[in-house]
């Protein structure tokens, strides 16, 4: 397995509020990585980190370039799409300008009027609504936009925080079930951090455990549903 | 009646007036969600530049085109080296470096070119003319009309006019996306730059080029450019001749010329207590 | 449960609410009894928050009534909902972000304190008075809820569960009958989860609360609820105990997937 | 309040107290004027900094004031001190009934309806109708006040000026302890809770319609009694001096000085008094461009303005935590 | 020797505020050219060999702020003489002299309730009152339409001007229209005029409003007589803009050399004054008649200086200032003197009718003087 991403010695602050203390971890081609941590242990600012919207020192490759302290909108035009923690929707855009955008960086018209149309195959609430004003859907509606805006960049790595906040468990388990295929069939990898530990383990091949912006734990997911810590705090059993 | 159309007739062209600086507004509303009170300086400028064109023999439309280039890029640079520091700053704080920009603006072009009136060319054949406007007045309503149809084409239908206005709705996401914020906001001040010169360039043969000449219409295009919604250029084009007739009769014929202003202002006000976000606004929800 | 109408403390009836061409409430009703906690549950956009934004006054009804305590809160003005006795948290965290965490709460206090624009600009002792107490209930609450060290900080950078509970705080300060919690577990995990329904538990059985619930984390939900209503595009399609209802087969196709996919 | 920002204003007030004896008249002139902006700049600060509803016209409230003093003085014979509760009490009126259809409007809608407001001061004053009482476009010249007889008496000898200034000096300290407890308590709360979130207010029971008119009351009554303070000061008033771009020089004031914060009302008085003396000195060919070029300089360097950049000093060295400052203000 | 403050062995302190910023900034040019005559006076060696130190202040045309800036040359800088409005009753309680006022308002010449101020243009309602008299000769049908700037200066000249009609105001005044400064274009209150039937204009405005009333009502089709304040009798700065042709036939008044009419092409006092542009004052703009103005006023505050000699006290300053006798510059027209007396506080009170020929203005009739 080569590394499509690897991050060394990651160190992240808000103003003078340090919060990741040197992060460490690889993520392989075609891999998913689940990342687990108690409430404010820097899963989020990982991911913010990831994508230079924090101030970020450190070593992070993508696909073997340093991107680093490159500018949030270049890391994302090299194919790493995010769906932010609280949604990051256009409020005042439509649901389909929404999508729109999240392929802003394709060039592939035809190709994009596609994937708008499997979007809505996967979430057909989104058709229903695709011409209302995205600020007025409902949480768990935006939630389905917001990754489904991700998804339109075809990235190559994509950045779940959190992608079943407020889903229904029904669609819980569907998305998980579309970012499955998504992985297998075109070989996206992708970094999850999801609260609903088990499902996460579930999907992930790997995964890590962060604490007060340190990773902790790491290892194959069947290890970690292995470990007694994970299994107490995360899964509950 | 003669009398009531000849004074809806000027204010038709007055109106285009304000039209013309109101859709620049709505260029940078759409662009950075502010309203850049610096705009009437820019165009101002943007005019006086023309003017020296055209006076160092320069053809009047390659002036023109000229001057509209010049305006594109110095908006670029003004964003790129005035506004980008205060990117992160509190909204106030960048409507007073709008200010402070205006003030300067109006400084040095009266330090420049002095305060003394200059007449201004006019591009159109005296055929344009109509029976009551003049063939500037009517030249200067078209090239309106022609500026709000490539502003409207440019928003509905372009990507690039999508993701300037998600960049001004959202920055942190339009990142996400691949929109590179930094240059939508340089592009939408260069645009708006742009737009303005061609305002001043419309408005000074009818005014007269002077370094005040857009203070008092900013004011105008201003309120014309809500009246209209703010995020509409049609709206703009049609709160600028709202504006502008409702003026002139107000004057004429209804409370004279000392309180028209007053009395416009309280009509608009009330217009926007029933219609918060203007004629053709569109209605931002914002829900819990 | 036979909710008679003496024991219901809320009382939906027949409410409807209409966006344009979407209708998000269609026809609801149902009673929330005194002292008990129902759980509200349905698929994404099925119109639980805007029942929710209904009852607070921010959204008006297009038919039906809601009735607090024996009385319609139709012609309630919103800002009274709190006073009357109603207090929530929002689905999307709706805290005064400038604000430290302790102002946060005092701000909660707002409806159960006095006060004018003249009182409090010339010190009235009563003024005075009020504001050392809005003071000591705002502590009394951090510290019920494990936040005291995070009176001063802004609450903005707090991390998100955090902010949850500030926000559940606040709705608290004004000492609600009937607490509205718009998806409190969310981006919780596992043992927050269980943190949360123990506190949720434990506040009711300390300040006698009535509890009405929309959560998606069915676990947590089935095990906090005395009653469950389940919505489907606005519309009531089960009502039961927990037990009843993960079973109704409607809603296990709309909305859960599976029935054996939780636990009590 | 903690013990430093106490002993910290006692101290001010104590230095507020000698300057007159050692300045010149001139200079307690201008300090004077200092203090009546000051009263102005805490007067819009409540609404647009607290309350986050931005005017473009507290220069009208600050004429209304103005004219008010001047036309009682003139014209009713009444002593300058008792114009002053009157003008302030005009003001909160008219600022409240503005404040009413107010509410229907936000963000720049309610810019240009608060700078139609501002626009239409002067006209107003100039009216035909009202020229009897305002003077129309001469405008109203009153008389400085003399120190009072008992004064002198008890063998205290002021200048005109002196006096002058230890009046406005006691009315705003007055003015800045109210300002104070209000928006350190309840109401002050309210307000910043309306400004953060107003739906969120809202459902914590806040009567947002009345606190916010109440806030535009209460903001044009202190930018009123400065108007009043103002024209005793200037001794005149005349509808030129109150032009939109003395409303536009309000909001620079606070947004300079610090919004949302009672100390930036004092900084952004002093900008608004010296900066554009200190920019005609640098500068008779282009006055403005020196300034603009301070504006913009004083953004640059301290964006939440004077006492924004020395909070996050102190609190720099006391805890630490920083916020972006796009979410600490409006 | 006697001095007063602002006075001593080595210089004489001249204060003055102008707004250089603001909205009537075009004025600035008057401080401007002020400030170069003086510079030019000390390169000449000064005053009876004093320099002159002129401080001018920017009031930014804001009544509070002259008032500022004037009790600051006063009580800060010490100077001699400053000029200007809000100040008028401070001056004068200070007993500051306050000379030569740049404005014609009517009220700076009251040597009685105010004997330290001095205007110095022939006052706007002495002007209007000479064109009243113009139209009873020649029109004593008229039926009058004026268009004013509703502001101190177009009252001033309307009060003058139906003072000068007399009783007949009422009945010959058939429309009267204002605008204010921050109006874009007059277009729709030269209709207002036009459709009243009236048959003589007389037009109260600023160069840019002047400049759009005369094409404006040439455009529409409306012929009246047409009376232009002297403020806006330019030339180059208004009537060209204006468009030469539609401006023929108007009438205005006139005291110092218009420096964009050919006339004055090789006329010596014009080219004294163009040779002082290029010299003191290269930034200034030749066609602009303030600078003409401001190099008129200096010259006249230079001559109140000469005069004082060795005595200069305030109260000397202002006696020099009220006995002017016939004293003449070059830049004034031809016939036009500068005199004063102790009850005569009005510098220049005589112009002199002149009417647009298409290419310059042909001066008419008698130089017409109000000098009791
Ligand atoms: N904008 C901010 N300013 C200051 N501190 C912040 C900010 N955002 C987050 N923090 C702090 O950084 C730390 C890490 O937060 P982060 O959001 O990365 O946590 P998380 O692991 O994603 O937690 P959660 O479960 O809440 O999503 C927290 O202590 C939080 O208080
Ligand atoms: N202001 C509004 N304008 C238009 N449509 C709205 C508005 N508010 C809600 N809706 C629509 O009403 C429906 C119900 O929304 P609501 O927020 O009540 O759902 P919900 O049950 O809370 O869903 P979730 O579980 O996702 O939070 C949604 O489909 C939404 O699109
Ligand atoms: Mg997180
Ligand atoms: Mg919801």
């Amino acid at each position: 397995m080569t590394a499509l991403l690897e991050v060394a010695d990651l160190r992240a602050s808000y103003g003078a509020t340090r919060v990741l203390h040197g992060i460490e971890f690889s993520l392989g081609e075609r891999s998913i990585t689940a990342v687990l941590g108690a409430n404010g242990a820097g899963k989020t600012t990982t991911l913010r980190a990831l994508c230079g919207m924090v101030r970020t020192e450190g070593e992070i490759r993508f696909a073997g370039q340093r991107i680093a302290g490159r500018r949030t909108e270049d890391i994302a035009r090299l194919g790493i799409a995010h769906v932010p923690d609280g949604r990051g929707t256009f409020l005042y855009l439509t649901t389909e300008e929404n999508l729109r955008l999240g392929a802003y960086a394709r060039k592939d018209k035809r190709a994009v009027a596609r994937d708008v149309e499997r979007m809505y195959a996967y979430f057909p609430r989104l058709k229903e609504r695709r011409r209302q004003q995205a600020g007025t859907l409902s949480g768990g509606e935006q939630q389905m936009l917001a990754v489904s805006r991700a998804l339109m960049l075809a990235p190559k790595l994509l950045l779940l925080d959190e992608p079943s906040f407020g889903l229904a468990p029904l669609v819980v388990r569907e998305l998980f079930g579309i970012l499955r295929a998504i992985n297998a069939e075109s070989g996206v990898s992708m970094l999850l951090v999801e609260q609903n530990a088990a499902m996460a383990l579930e999907l992930a091949d790997h995964a890590c455990v962060i604490e007060t912006g340190r990773v902790v734990i790491a290892g194959t997911a069947a290890e970690l549903k292995r470990d007694d810590g994970v299994r107490r705090a995360y899964l509950g059993y | 009646m003669e009398a009531v159309l000849l004074q809806v007739l000027a204010g038709l062209a007055t109106g285009g007036i304000y039209a013309s600086l109101a859709l620049a507004l709505v260029m940078i509303y759409q662009a950075t969600h502010l309203v850049n009170f610096a705009q009437g300086e820019m165009a101002m400028f943007a005019t006086y530049i023309a003017w020296s064109l055209v006076n160092a023999g320069v053809g009047y439309w390659p002036a023109f085109l000229l001057t509209v280039l010049i305006a594109f890029v110095l908006g670029v640079l003004i964003e790129r080296v005035v506004i980008r520091p205060v990117e992160n700053a509190p909204v106030l704080a960048v409507v007073v470096v709008f200010i402070g920009l205006l003030v300067i603006l109006n400084s040095v072009a009266g330090w420049i070119f002095t305060y003394t009136i200059k007449s201004f060319p006019s591009p159109f054949p005296p055929a344009l003319g109509i029976r009551y406007m003049s063939p500037h007045q009517v030249g200067a309503l078209l090239v309106t009309l022609i500026v709000l149809a490539l502003l409207y084409l440019f928003f509905r239908f372009t990507p690039l006019g999508l993701a300037m206005r998600a960049a001004a709705q959202n920055p942190v996401s339009s990142r996400l996306v691949g929109i590179r914020v930094g240059w939508m906001l340089a592009l939408g001040w260069g645009l708006a730059a742009a737009v303005g010169a061609v305002a001043g360039m419309m408005v000074a043969p009818i005014v007269y080029l002077d370094p005040n000449m857009m203070s008092g219409i900013l004011l105008y295009a201003f309120a014309a450019a809500l009246l209209g919604g703010i995020d509409s250029p049609g709206g703009a084009v049609v709160g600028g001749l709202v504006v502008g007739v409702l003026e002139n009769l107000l004057g004429a014929f209804v409370i004279g010329n000392e309180l028209k202003l007053v009395v416009a202002l309280v009509l608009i006000v009330g217009v926007l207590l029933v219609r918060p976000s203007g004629f053709f606004g569109s209605v931002q929800v914002s829900r819990v | 449960m036979a909710a008679g109408a003496e024991q219901a403390l809320l009382r939906v009836q027949d409410v409807a609410v209409r966006f344009g061409g979407i209708v998000a409430l269609d026809g609801v009703s149902f009673d929330v009894p005194a002292g008990r906690i129902v759980g509200l549950i349905g698929p994404n956009g099925a119109g639980k928050t805007t029942l929710f934004n209904c009852i607070s006054r921010l959204y008006p009804c297009e038919r039906g009534d809601i009735a607090f305590a024996g009385r319609s809160l139709l012609g309630v003005p919103r800002h009274r909902i709190a006073a009357l006795g109603i207090g929530r948290t929002f689905q999307n965290l709706a805290l005064f972000r400038t604000m430290s965490v302790l102002e946060n709460v005092m701000v909660g206090r707002h409806s159960r304190s006095r006060g004018g624009f003249f009182s409090a600009a010339v010190r009235l002792p009563y003024a005075v008075r009020a504001d050392a107490e809005a003071r000591g209930k705002a502590r009394e609450l951090l510290a019920l809820l494990d936040l005291e060290r995070f009176a001063d900080s802004s609450v903005a950078a707090l991390p998100f569960g955090t902010q949850k509970r500030v926000e559940l705080a606040r709705a608290l300060a004004a000492e609600p009958k009937l607490l509205l919690l718009d998806e409190p577990a969310s981006g919780l995990n596992h043992e927050e989860v269980g943190a949360i329904g123990a506190l949720i538990r434990s506040l009711r059985e300390r300040l006698e609360l009535t509890v009405l619930l929309v959560e998606h984390h069915m676990q947590l939900l089935m095990s906090l609820s005395d009653w469950v209503v389940a919505l489907n595009f606005g519309r009531r399609i089960a009502e039961g105990t927990p037990a009843e209802v993960r079973n109704h087969p409607e809603l296990v196709r709309a909305y859960l997937g599976t029935a054996a996919s939780f636990s009590t | 309040m903690s013990k430093k920002l106490v002993t910290v204003t006692i101290l001010l007030i104590v230095l507020a107290c000698v300057l007159p004896l050692v300045l010149t008249n001139y200079r307690t002139f201008q300090a004077t004027l200092v203090l009546v902006y000051a009263i102005a700049l805490l007067g819009l600060n409540i609404l647009t900094g607290y309350n986050g509803q931005i005017s473009l016209g507290h220069g009208a409230f600050y004429a209304i004031g103005a004219y008010a003093a001047a036309m009682l003085m003139d014209q009713a014979g009444m002593p300058y001190w008792a114009t002053i509760p009157i003008a302030g009490a005009v003001c909160l009126v008219i600022g409240f009934l503005f404040g009413l259809p107010a509410l229907r409007l936000e963000g720049l809608y309610l810019a240009l309806a608060t700078f139609a407001l501002a626009v239409s001061m002067p006209p107003i004053l100039k009216a035909h109708f009202l020229e009897k009482w305002t003077g129309g476009v001469q405008g109203i010249v009153i008389v400085k006040p003399d120190p009072p007889a008992w004064l002198a008496a008890a063998g205290v000898k002021l200048s005109a000026d002196q006096w002058l200034y230890y009046f406005v000096l006691a009315i705003a300290i007055v003015l800045f302890i109210a300002g104070w407890n209000l928006i350190s308590g309840r109401v002050g709360r309210a307000l910043v809770a309306i400004r953060d979130h107003h739906t969120a207010a809202e459902a914590m029971g806040i009567n947002s319609a009345i606190y916010k008119s109440l806030a535009f009351g209460v903001s044009a009554m202190y930018t009123g009694i400065a108007g009043a303070l103002g024209a005793i000061a200037v001794q005149f008033v005349a509808p030129d001096s109150f032009t939109v771009f003395l409303s536009i020089t309000f909001l620079v004031g606070i947004v300079v000085g610090g919004l949302a914060s009672l100390s930036g009302a004092l900084h952004g008085a002093l900008f608004i008094q010296f900066v554009p003396n200190i920019a005609d000195e640098l500068s008779k060919a282009a006055p403005w461009a020196v300034f603009g070029v301070f504006l913009i300089g004083f953004v640059y360097l301290m964006p939440t303005g004077v006492a924004g950049a020395l909070r996050a000093l102190t609190r720099r060295r006391s805890s630490g935590k920083l916020l972006h400052p796009k979410e600490a203000l409006p | 020797k006697k001095y007063d403050p602002g006075a001593s062995d080595k210089e004489i302190k001249v204060g003055n505020t102008n707004p250089y910023s603001g909205p009537a900034s075009a004025y600035g040019a008057i401080g401007k050219s002020i400030a170069a005559y003086f510079r030019m006076v000390n390169d000449r060696g000064g005053i009876n060999g004093r320099k002159l130190n002129f401080i001018s202040y920017d009031d930014g045309y804001s009544p509070p702020k002259t008032v500022e800036m004037a009790r600051k040359l006063v009580e800060q800088d010490q100077v001699g003489t400053p000029s200007n409005t809000a100040i008028h009753k401070y001056m004068n309680a200070k007993k500051v002299p306050q000379l030569f006022v740049a404005t014609g308002a009517t009220k700076w010449n009251d040597a009685k309730s105010f004997p330290w101020t001095m205007g110095w243009q022939p006052n706007y309602q002495t002007e209007a009152r000479i064109y009243a008299r113009h139209i009873l000769q020649t029109k004593p049908n008229a039926k009058i339409a004026v268009l004013y700037q509703n502001d101190d200066y177009g009252k001033d000249y309307l009060k003058g001007f139906e003072d000068g009609l007399g009783p007949q105001a009422q009945k010959m005044i058939v429309a009267k229209a204002s605008y204010e400064v921050s109006e874009p274009t007059v277009d729709s209150q030269i209709l207002q005029l036009k459709s009243s039937g009236a048959d003589v204009f007389f037009n109260i405005t600023t160069p840019k409003f002047a400049a759009q009333a005369i094409r404006a009502a040439y455009d529409s089709g409306w012929k009246p007589t047409h009376y232009l304040n002297n403020v806006s009798n330019s030339v180059g700065s208004v009537l060209k803009p204006a468009g030469i042709e539609k401006a023929v036939g108007i009438i205005t008044s006139a005291y110092v050399k218009d420096p964009t009419d050919k006339r004055w092409a090789n006329d010596p006092g014009m080219k004294a004054w163009r040779d002082f542009m290029a010299k003191y004052n290269p930034d200034g703009d030749t066609s602009d008649p303030f600078n003409v103005y401001g190099y008129t006023v200096a010259a006249t505050l230079e001559q109140v200086l000469k005069q004082c000699g060795d005595t200069l006290t305030r109260e000397n300053v202002m006696k020099q200032a009220a006995s002017l006798k016939r004293f003449r510059i070059d830049t004034l027209l031809p016939g036009i003197t500068i005199s004063t007396g102790p009850s005569d506080y009005a510098p220049i009170e005589a112009m002199q009718l002149e009417r647009f020929n298409g290419h310059e203005f042909e001066l008419f009739g008698e130089v017409i003087s109000n000098e009791q």
